[in-house]
């Protein structure tokens, strides 16, 4: 009987294993993947790297030279205190990136096992922190920050947290949703039977499922929390001077803006811009691969 | 499709809308029949009760509400602006005086039919004696311009006289008895509003002004703004202004806008980047008049390290004098040098010794013990950008000396209070020396325990010279005290003097009239608006 | 003269970056009047053969080639408005999950009277009376009650009565059922299948029944088009097919159907072809017992075996 | 009927429990942030003060109650509106709210009123032609609006329209000098109409285009994609399918297909008004809007915590709010969320 020689190829083909970064080109086209990473990439680079580039100083104030018009010796032109405004770009990747991963980062720590437990353990406690994650999805994000690092002193370590707080309950709420459904499946029934410690099940057999959802999340609440620092420090909350970081500077030009001097607000804008835009990007990338698996 | 039509209709809506709005240039502004003068101003007056106010917004509104015991002739400059004459003293609630037994008694003759403007009383004696009660009830700001001026005893003695007693000849008296402060109010129309927990109706008093002064108040909505009318019935005829309009505009840019724009006559408390927008604008005018305010870092003499004085002056050496002058205040105001002001009397530049020298001050920390420099929290007000740029340009010539100076802005008012409790390990502000004497300065800031000693500084030597300041009335002792005066706060270096700040205002050409005060608060009385234009 | 007419029809579907020949090359005819019914295993094509009738191809197909004539115009080349004049009016589709199809934010009885207003004009009152007098006709419990309940609170029959109760509004000149019953019980089932026939039979409309289960034709149907990857194996009577199949797939599939009756279901070896491969020869051929080398390297051709009874097959017989 | 009835009190009771247990939720942060903030008993008792005076402040104010009843004692000053008074602007709170909540209400109003007809329709055309132009631009100018600060927008809009091109003025609160509204609604632009001030509503206008613009293009994105995704998605669905199968013209199509739309997309424009109170603070700084934003950063600047709270605690309030109703509309469009409770 010929018929299950099935040509080779063609199944192969059709259910093999290809990297997440083929699918992910297949899914969404070449050049869109290449560039968001690329242009992310060149980001993060610049960031880490930012000591060794040849720029100014970025602290080093100029009393004479301030509110340079932008230049050939100053790309970005100079702020009030006659900082290169270019230099201060640069480096703010590390200030801003790094606070919002790290906010991100503890807040998906805390957010994850939170809405794994409650996904799995149901009942009560399901409900009331589903209850707690939608109060705290509706408190006013910045007056909150605001009103808590009024209260806890105005530190950077408080800033992180603060915005860890926002997120958590999106991490909790995505995790439960991908756990829920899991509850039932076979290879959990089986873990309970052969009597494997609740927490085992939670997190060694559950837990590994939603990975890839909460993966592809990172980067959006990056962008997220990247806006709420940013917007945090324009309000004088958070980063202290002279570090270099967007919001800061962008507070520092903007009165300047509407006497013509559009620069020291401009470019930090603008790079803010483009960071969430490019986070925001990866991430939808990333969510196309979810969307294929479930 | 209705979704494709729906869309090209709202883009033709917003773009007719953009364009009806851009043609009507209705003027922005309502003109009214009455002449008001508007003035754009940070934030809310924070009391009408002039003993109990911290803030200069409050002190400006009290100086032109109420009446106050004397006043600074003025001399005209032949810059477009007048300056208050602190030599000459004129009456004003008070008519004429004259000292008797060798300056140890002083007879006030008060002016005659002068009127409370919102109740009609005429001004008594009974008013000026209850004044003096109310400064010994309330232990408040006045009380302590009453003692500074060595008062033992103010006695009514006769319906329009009062005699005060003295302990020693006080020299600042006249310069004390000008501030705001020192004003007659009705006492009668404040003791209807006595309460019991409030015997002196502070609370009633922080809101309504009984004064006798240029305007009085007939409108204030908090937060947003307050309206001052011309008082007609003052003794030296009636300002030109029918009304003063303080429109309470938090942001300095939007001051500066308003001004720009026409729609306020004079705009405060703007920062130099906004005032030099400011200088090329049309129908604009920027007053630059320099003064006894000095940019002031003072340290926390109790703690380590800057308990030790190598440390204080090694940091004296680290600041670039020069450059904050050129950079930060464009070359206006002054290079200051020591404790008394550069226009100051008495001042002599020859005991500065500082400059910026970075070797000596590395130095000096070497002595000190401290070669490998250490931490320093420089504490400031928000929302000062001037103050701002001078610690950001210290952060960096004191890192060149391995010292790692880390600035902490504060909301203005816990800036203040822990000020008072020397919780600042090193603080920065501007401070204004009203009075041009360096016995009163000493009395009030440098002296051991004194109120505004926020460096916890004491220095017995200098507590001697300043207590002989302060009853010295002969110019020639005066020098020689001013000199070890200078000499002692310049070597214990207990603050940096930083820079002598011009006093800058921003009005319409066509104000004019504009007399400059010793503690820069704004007279409106004198200001009058130019018809030729 | 046939009423429809569906001659070389070739259909692909996009998915991803690959292309799925769904159909390749069908060729029917149903007669007015008729009860024709397709048949053919799931992801044979017959779906998408009707859908491609009444035009409603999902925005991934694309018509390759082909031409389908229905009471004389072409489908394919009508305009989006010519094309609703004939939907409805002249020809209806009713699906497999009927609770779906119907929309669920409006009561059932507006959603008829929306069908009947548009074909026939006339006020809210007049086409609400009809909603409630075809339902009624259709044999759904008080009507006047069920006509105001949602989609959400009907069962999958009474959704599915719904629908015919639409299509008897309409008065179409063909309906289209895709696998109408195959979701239902058998005892609703029957009472469904005894429906559409008697619409049919009152509207004097012709029937086009989509269907894997060989029992539902033959108690509904008098002709069968069966079909396999994208082409029509075998077309004629039911009576042919059932009897004589002539081309070896139907032989088959009868046979799977006959001895369901004990318990070992039997079943045809090996998988559908991939559709993404474009095929030499007959698509059967890997699967047929009488396959021989001819049959994997041309292309069979149609062969007529009785008075319209025709069979895709080098061979005349299984 | 009355079988639905039951069923609509029982949803309602179910979501005004739920807006009760968030609210408590709510207040019981705020009292924990307050009670946290620093001891208030050294603010009011003032820099000169015995150890006595100190205590009988503390007796005064509670301090010493246990916490349980210290929150009460909250929760009742705030049902009298009681919400502390403000340091810097001498006058209570309340006071002071009921001056600037008008301000910050018509210009999320008027910015969700923008985003809205900016996002629905770009959201239907996108949906429904997948490959037109409308498409790609939805995509581009959604994701844009999220990606962009709107503080940053705002500078940018006010560096262009003001300072460059003059069309419109200068960013400074909400209307020009010496125009009398009068305060019958405190929103300026139906003031000045009620009183038929022309030159007034047009300056309040000018006043508010660009910070409802700012507010509009970066909060609607999320309005934009959900109508867009939600439409494609119903332009899918059998029931659709079947109305064209019965050649239905494109005009009921559209109606069957925004009737499924309204839920998710009122939800979301419910979401979005929520949120938006409590997200025009920055917006609200930089055009110096005299709105509740710019009070409670204001009030953070002069270190004052009561006008925070209260900010905090009405903002959230209103969004929780917003939530049940936006909840309860749906249960009205959709019978099925009504039958899930």
């Amino acid at each position: 009987m010929v018929a299950n020689q099935l040509p080779e190829f063609s199944a192969a083909r059709l259910f093999a294993r290809r990297s997440l970064y083929g699918r992910m080109v297949e899914a969404n086209g070449a050049w869109r993947v290449h560039l968001n990473l690329a242009l992310l990439l060149v980001i993060l680079v610049l960031g880490v790297l930012a000591p060794l580039l040849p720029l100014q100083d970025p602290v080093k104030p100029d009393p004479l030279g301030s509110l340079r018009p932008p230049s050939s010796e100053h790309l970005f032109g100079t702020d009030t205190h006659g900082m290169d405004v270019f230099a201060r770009v640069i480096h703010a990747i590390r200030a801003d990136f790094a606070l919002a991963l790290s906010s991100v980062v503890i807040g998906a720590l805390i957010g994850a096992p939170l809405g794994a437990l409650s996904g799995y353990l149901g009942g009560w406690f399901d409900n009331f922190t589903t209850r707690v994650t939608e109060v705290f999805q509706g408190f006013p994000q910045i007056l909150f920050a605001m009103a808590i690092l009024a209260a806890a002193g105005n530190t950077l370590l408080n800033v992180v947290l603060v915005v860890a707080f926002y997120n958590i309950p999106v991490y909790s709420k995505m995790v439960r949703s991908v756990v829920v459904p899991l509850r039932e499946v076979e290879y959990v029934q089986a873990a309970k039977v052969a009597s494997v410690p609740t927490l085992g099940i939670v997190f060694r057999y559950i837990l590994p499922n939603a990975l890839v959802p909460v993966f592809s999340q990172l980067p959006l609440s990056c962008a997220y929390a990247v806006q709420m620092i940013a917007g945090l420090s324009f309000l004088g909350l958070g980063v202290t001077i002279p570090t270099p970081e967007w919001g800061s500077m962008i507070q520092l030009g903007a009165n300047q803006m509407i006497f013509g001097h559009w620069w020291p607000s401009v470019f930090p804008g603008l790079a803010l811009f483009l960071s969430v835009w490019l986070l925001s990007n990866v991430s939808d990338l990333l969510k196309s691969l979810v969307v294929r698996r479930s | 499709m209705n979704g494709r039509s729906l869309l090209l209709l709202g883009g033709l809506i917003l773009v007719v809308a953009f364009v009806a709005l851009k043609r009507t240039r209705i003027s922005e502004t309502q003109d009214r029949e009455t002449d008001v003068l508007v003035i754009a101003i940070a934030s809310d007056i924070e009391t009408l009760d002039p003993p109990f106010s911290r803030f200069q917004r409050s002190n400006e509104t009290n100086l032109n509400v109420f009446d106050q015991f004397f006043r600074y002739a003025s001399r005209d400059t032949g810059k477009g602006y007048r300056v208050a004459d602190v030599g000459t003293i004129e009456g004003a609630a008070i008519e004429s005086w004259d000292w008797l037994d060798g300056q140890r008694r002083l007879a006030l003759k008060i002016r005659r039919d002068t009127v409370f403007a919102k109740t009609g009383r005429t001004v008594t004696a009974d008013d000026f004696a209850c004044w003096f009660e109310r400064a010994y009830g309330t232990d408040s700001g006045t009380l302590w311009n009453v003692e500074t001026a060595k008062i033992t005893k103010a006695e009514k003695t006769g319906d329009y006289e009062m005699t005060l007693h003295f302990s020693d000849p006080s020299p600042w008296f006249f310069s004390l008895f000008r501030d705001q402060s020192q004003a007659p109010i009705d006492h009668v129309a404040a003791a209807q509003h006595v309460e019991s927990d409030d015997e002196w109706a502070t609370r009633w008093l922080s809101k309504n002004d009984v004064g006798s002064g240029e305007f009085y108040v007939i409108s204030w909505e908090p937060g947003v703004k307050m309206v001052l009318k011309a008082n007609s019935k003052y003794w030296a005829g009636r300002a030109f202004f029918d009304e003063v309009e303080l429109r309470i505009v938090p942001n300095s840019t939007a001051r500066a806008l308003l001004l720009r724009e026409g729609e306020v006559d004079i705009a405060t408390d703007l920062s130099t980047d906004e005032l030099q927008a400011l200088r090329g604008a049309p129908d604009v005018k920027v007053l630059s008049i320099p003064t006894r305010n000095q940019m002031i870092l003072g340290f926390n003499t109790n703690t380590p390290p800057l308990d030790n004085v190598k440390v204080r002056q090694a940091l004296s050496y680290a600041v670039p004098y020069e450059l904050i002058h050129e950079g930060i205040f464009k070359g206006r105001g002054l290079v200051s040098a020591g404790p008394i002001p550069v226009q100051g009397r008495f001042h002599d530049s020859s005991l500065w010794p500082y400059a910026f020298d970075l070797e000596k001050a590395r130095a000096l920390l070497e002595e000190a013990g401290y070669p490998e420099g250490f931490e320093l929290t420089l504490d400031i007000a928000q929302g000062q950008p001037l103050t701002e740029q001078v610690a950001v340009v210290l952060q960096d010539t004191f890192s060149q000396i391995a010292v790692k100076l880390r600035i902490n802005p504060q909301s203005s008012a816990i800036f203040a209070e822990q000020l008072g409790t020397l919780e600042h390990q090193a603080w920065m502000r501007d401070l204004l020396w009203y009075v041009d004497d360096p016995g009163y300065t000493g009395e009030l800031f440098f002296k051991t325990g004194a109120v505004s000693n926020w460096m916890g500084y004491s220095n017995l030597e200098l507590d001697e010279v300043i207590r002989q300041l302060s009853v010295m009335v002969d110019p020639a002792g005066k020098a020689r005290l001013a000199e070890t005066y200078q000499k002692l706060i310049i070597t214990d270096a207990p603050v940096l003097f930083l820079a002598e700040l011009p006093f800058e205002i921003a009005m319409r050409e066509e104000i004019d009239g504009y007399v400059q005060l010793p503690d820069n608060l704004l007279w409106y009385y004198p200001l009058y608006r130019k018809k030729d234009r | 003269m046939a009423l429809l007419e569906i001659s070389k029809l070739e259909v692909t579907f996009a998915s991803g970056r690959e292309r799925l020949n769904a159909l390749r090359g069908v060729n029917m005819a149903v007669e007015a009047g008729s009860r024709t019914a397709i048949l053919g295993e799931s992801g044979c094509g017959k779906t998408v053969t009707a859908l491609s009738i009444a035009r409603l191809l999902p925005s991934t197909a694309s018509v390759l080639g082909g031409k389908i004539v229905f009471d004389g115009r072409d489908m394919l080349a009508l305009s989006e408005e010519e094309l609703s004049g004939i939907r409805g009016s002249q020809l209806c589709m009713i699906f497999q999950h009927a609770a779906l199809a119907l929309n669920p934010l409006y009561s059932i009885g507006r959603q008829i009277a929306d069908v009947f207003q548009h074909h026939f004009g006339g006020g809210q009152k007049a086409a609400w009376h009809k909603a409630i007098e075809v339902l009624a006709a259709t044999g759904i419990p008080n009507p006047e009650e069920r006509a105001r309940d949602y989609p959400h609170q009907y069962s999958g029959g009474m959704a599915q009565r719904a629908l015919i109760a639409m299509a008897l509004v309409a008065k179409p000149k063909l309906l289209i059922a895709d696998e109408p019953t195959s979701g239902l019980d058998v005892t609703t089932e029957h009472q469904v299948l005894e429906l559409i026939q008697r619409v049919v039979g009152d509207l004097r409309a012709t029937l086009l029944l989509i269907t894997h289960d060989m029992a539902v034709v033959s108690a509904v149907c008098d002709r069968v088009v069966v079909m396999y990857a994208g082409v029509v194996m075998e077309t004629g009577t039911v009576a042919q097919i059932l009897e004589a199949p002539a081309n070896p797939y139907s032989y088959e599939l009868i046979k799977c159907f006959r001895h369901s009756k004990r318990k070992q279901m039997p079943f045809i070896p090996g998988r559908v072809p991939d559709l993404r491969e474009p095929g030499q020869g007959c698509c059967f051929a890997p699967r047929c017992p009488r396959a021989e080398a001819i049959c994997s390297r041309e292309d069979p051709p149609t062969l007529e075996i009785g008075t319209g009874h025709f069979s895709r097959c080098h061979f005349g017989e299984p | 009927m009355l079988e639905s009835a039951r069923q609509w009190c029982l949803f309602l009771l179910k979501r005004l429990g739920f807006l009760c247990i968030s609210l408590i939720g709510v207040s019981l942060v705020t009292f924990v942030v307050t009670h946290q903030i620093g001891d208030p008993v050294y603010l009011l008792v003032g820099p000169k003060h015995t150890q006595e005076m100190l205590d009988n402040m503390v007796r005064e104010l509670g301090l010493d109650q246990p916490l349980y009843a210290q929150y009460c004692r909250y929760i009742s000053r705030l049902a009298q509106g009681d919400l502390g008074v403000s340091r810097y602007t001498f006058s209570p709170v309340l006071s002071d709210i009921r001056l600037r909540l008008p301000a910050t209400l018509e210009l999320s109003t008027y910015a969700l009123l923008l985003g809205v007809l900016w996002a629905v329709p770009l959201g239907l055309i996108a949906g429904r032609h997948k490959k037109s132009w409308a498409a790609k631009f939805a995509d581009l100018s959604a994701r844009a609006g999220a990606s962009m600060p709107a503080f940053w927008l705002g500078l940018l809009l006010i560096f262009v329209f003001y300072a460059e091109l003059h069309w419109l003025p200068a960013p400074m609160g909400r209307i020009g000098r010496g125009f009398e509204v009068g305060t019958v609604t405190g929103w300026y632009t139906i003031d000045s109409l009620l009183a038929g001030n022309w030159s007034a509503f047009g300056s309040s206008v000018r006043h508010l285009v660009l910070p409802a613009l700012t507010l509009a293009f970066t909060t609607s994105p999320s309005i934009l994609l959900i109508t867009r995704n939600t439409m494609a998605e119903v332009m899918k669905t059998d029931y659709i399918r079947t109305a064209k199968s019965f050649g239905m013209p494109p005009q009921t199509i559209s109606r069957y297909a925004v009737r499924n739309l309204l839920v998710p997309v009122s939800t979301m424009i419910a979401m979005t008004y929520g949120y938006l109170l409590s997200g025009t603070v920055l917006v609200e700084v930089v055009f110096t809007w005299p709105g509740l934003g710019f009070y409670a950063v204001e009030a953070m600047n002069h270190s004052d915590y009561e006008p925070i709270m209260a900010v905090v605690l009405l903002s959230a309030g209103f969004y929780l709010l917003v939530y049940v109703l936006s909840d309860i509309l749906s249960a009205i469009i959709d019978p099925r969320i009504r039958v899930g409770g």
